[in-house]
């Protein structure tokens, strides 16, 4: 599969950009055919990824680095967020519904990121940081491939 | 665009209604969490009615406000009422649960009516 | 001066891109306080200069990257749009207004930055490529600094 | 968004009116050229009519369309007409000189009535 369009964006974390991220994905994921309601998932599970980076990799530091990577492919859109901050010691504790570290929080950020993606893929290594990639299949082809 | 502009908060007796507008997600959360809970805490507040037919978005950042009002109001027999919510709102509200521990009307007279 | 926030974008040489740019940078503006007069000068700029990069720098080659930094300081926004593609030979002819190299096209392109901006520098090495950088003031800051 | 839908081209007489969509930038000025040129070329049109009203924006590689198809008809005593062009977007067309050339029109009915 190679992509037919890719952008890299590399921003501050800083809790502003999380909106930033959000119009900057959809923006570029609008050269697929995308359906509104698709668009509005995206950014869901962009925001969910970034804010992340944010306060939990970072613990809201705000002059690391968050790393955002999308591709365009004929059958959908990849979605890669990177920090580099503190990493996640259990990774399939972290993505229990209802589950958070932060108890002003309410652990909802992987479920949308699952519900909002047809794949999540999350890598952490405690100490270096986590990268989460997201592929979500759009329009036609999307719902082709979820109807199999 | 979510700053606490007297205009957006409007006390009736132990309600307070307020009008919130734009993106609600992290970019914004700490400060509407701060505004609200001024409101709350000077004016003994029980009802909080939320009028989001304006909000255009909302993620887990801004969820997690309107859950922490209303666990501060409930057990003081207060409630968090939701009013107006936009479709995309809507269905993060349900997805998350809060639609099924709020009530939620149309609009504001509805709302109000239903507490006065 | 210390930038209050930054982002850097990379993104294919793409005609479609050019209209992907010009809306991040527009979200990323919009943090400051941008009238909408100012946001659609700051989306003409930038889409000068990266269609610049995609056309002259590339010579529409589709493969290459083009790279957009967008630093936000209290006075303003500095937009540094670079290609690594075949640079220009004359920079005061390029620039002139009406010039082009493309008979096809208006040789408007410099003119537009030149007005949308506040300070504007070309740098470019012919083989190496070209960087494009342009500073404008926004906000009441921006009025003041005009009017002085 | 510029596709050449065919109600987006009419054709009346020896004038073509296009009601043109959107952002007019470098991702669609070859579309829109090759499109434009091809209702000119077979259609014996004399006057284009372009109505940007729903244009939302206009850089040079726009411009250069609209420029391209004024070289292209002033020698047979044609003309390019533009309709309605929001305030950003005149704004451009008149840095560009390209209003002061052409002749423009509130409204489609207003450049109709010019050239029939
Ligand atoms: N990028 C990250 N870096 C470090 N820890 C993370 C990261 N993303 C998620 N986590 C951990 O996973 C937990 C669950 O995440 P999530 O489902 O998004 O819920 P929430 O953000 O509400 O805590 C977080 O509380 C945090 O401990
Ligand atoms: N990034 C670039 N790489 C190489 N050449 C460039 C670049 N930007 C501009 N030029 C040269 O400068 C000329 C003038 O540019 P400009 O004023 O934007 O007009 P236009 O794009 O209409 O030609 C171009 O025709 C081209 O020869």
């Amino acid at each position: 599969m190679k992509a037919v369009n890719c952008c890299s964006i590399e921003f501050h974390s800083i809790a502003e950009n999380v909106s930033f991220a959000r119009v900057a994905v959809a923006a570029f994921a609008s050269q697929l055919d995308c359906t509104l309601p698709e668009l509005e998932e995206i950014k869901v599970a962009v925001s969910e990824a970034v804010g992340n980076a944010i306060i939990h990799g970072y613990r809201k530091q705000t002059d690391k680095t968050v790393r955002l990577t999308v591709k365009i492919y004929k059958e959908g859109l990849e979605i890669i967020v990177e920090d580099s901050g503190q990493g996640i010691d259990d990774i399939d504790l972290a993505m229990q519904p209802a589950y958070s570290t932060d108890p002003e929080r309410m652990g909802l950020g992987f479920v949308f990121m699952q519900s909002f993606s047809d794949r999540l893929r999350v890598e952490s290594t405690p100490g270096l940081g986590t990268t989460v990639t997201m592929f979500k299949h759009i329009g036609i082809r999307g719902a082709k491939a979820r109807a199999n | 665009m979510l700053a606490g502009d007297a205009d957006r908060y409007r006390t009736k007796m132990d309600a307070l209604l307020v009008r919130l507008s734009g993106d609600l997600d992290l970019g914004v959360a700490d400060k509407l969490r701060i505004t609200l809970d001024e409101h709350l805490n000077t004016k003994k507040i029980k009802y909080l009615i939320m009028n989001l037919s304006r909000v255009t978005f909302v993620d887990s950042s801004g969820l997690g406000v309107i859950l922490g009002r209303y666990k501060k109001l409930t057990p003081f027999g207060g409630k968090v009422i939701l009013v107006g919510a936009q479709p995309q709102v809507k269905r993060i509200l349900e997805l998350s649960g809060l639609m099924q521990i709020m009530e939620s009307y149309l609009d504001e007279a509805n709302a109000l009516a239903k507490i006065v």
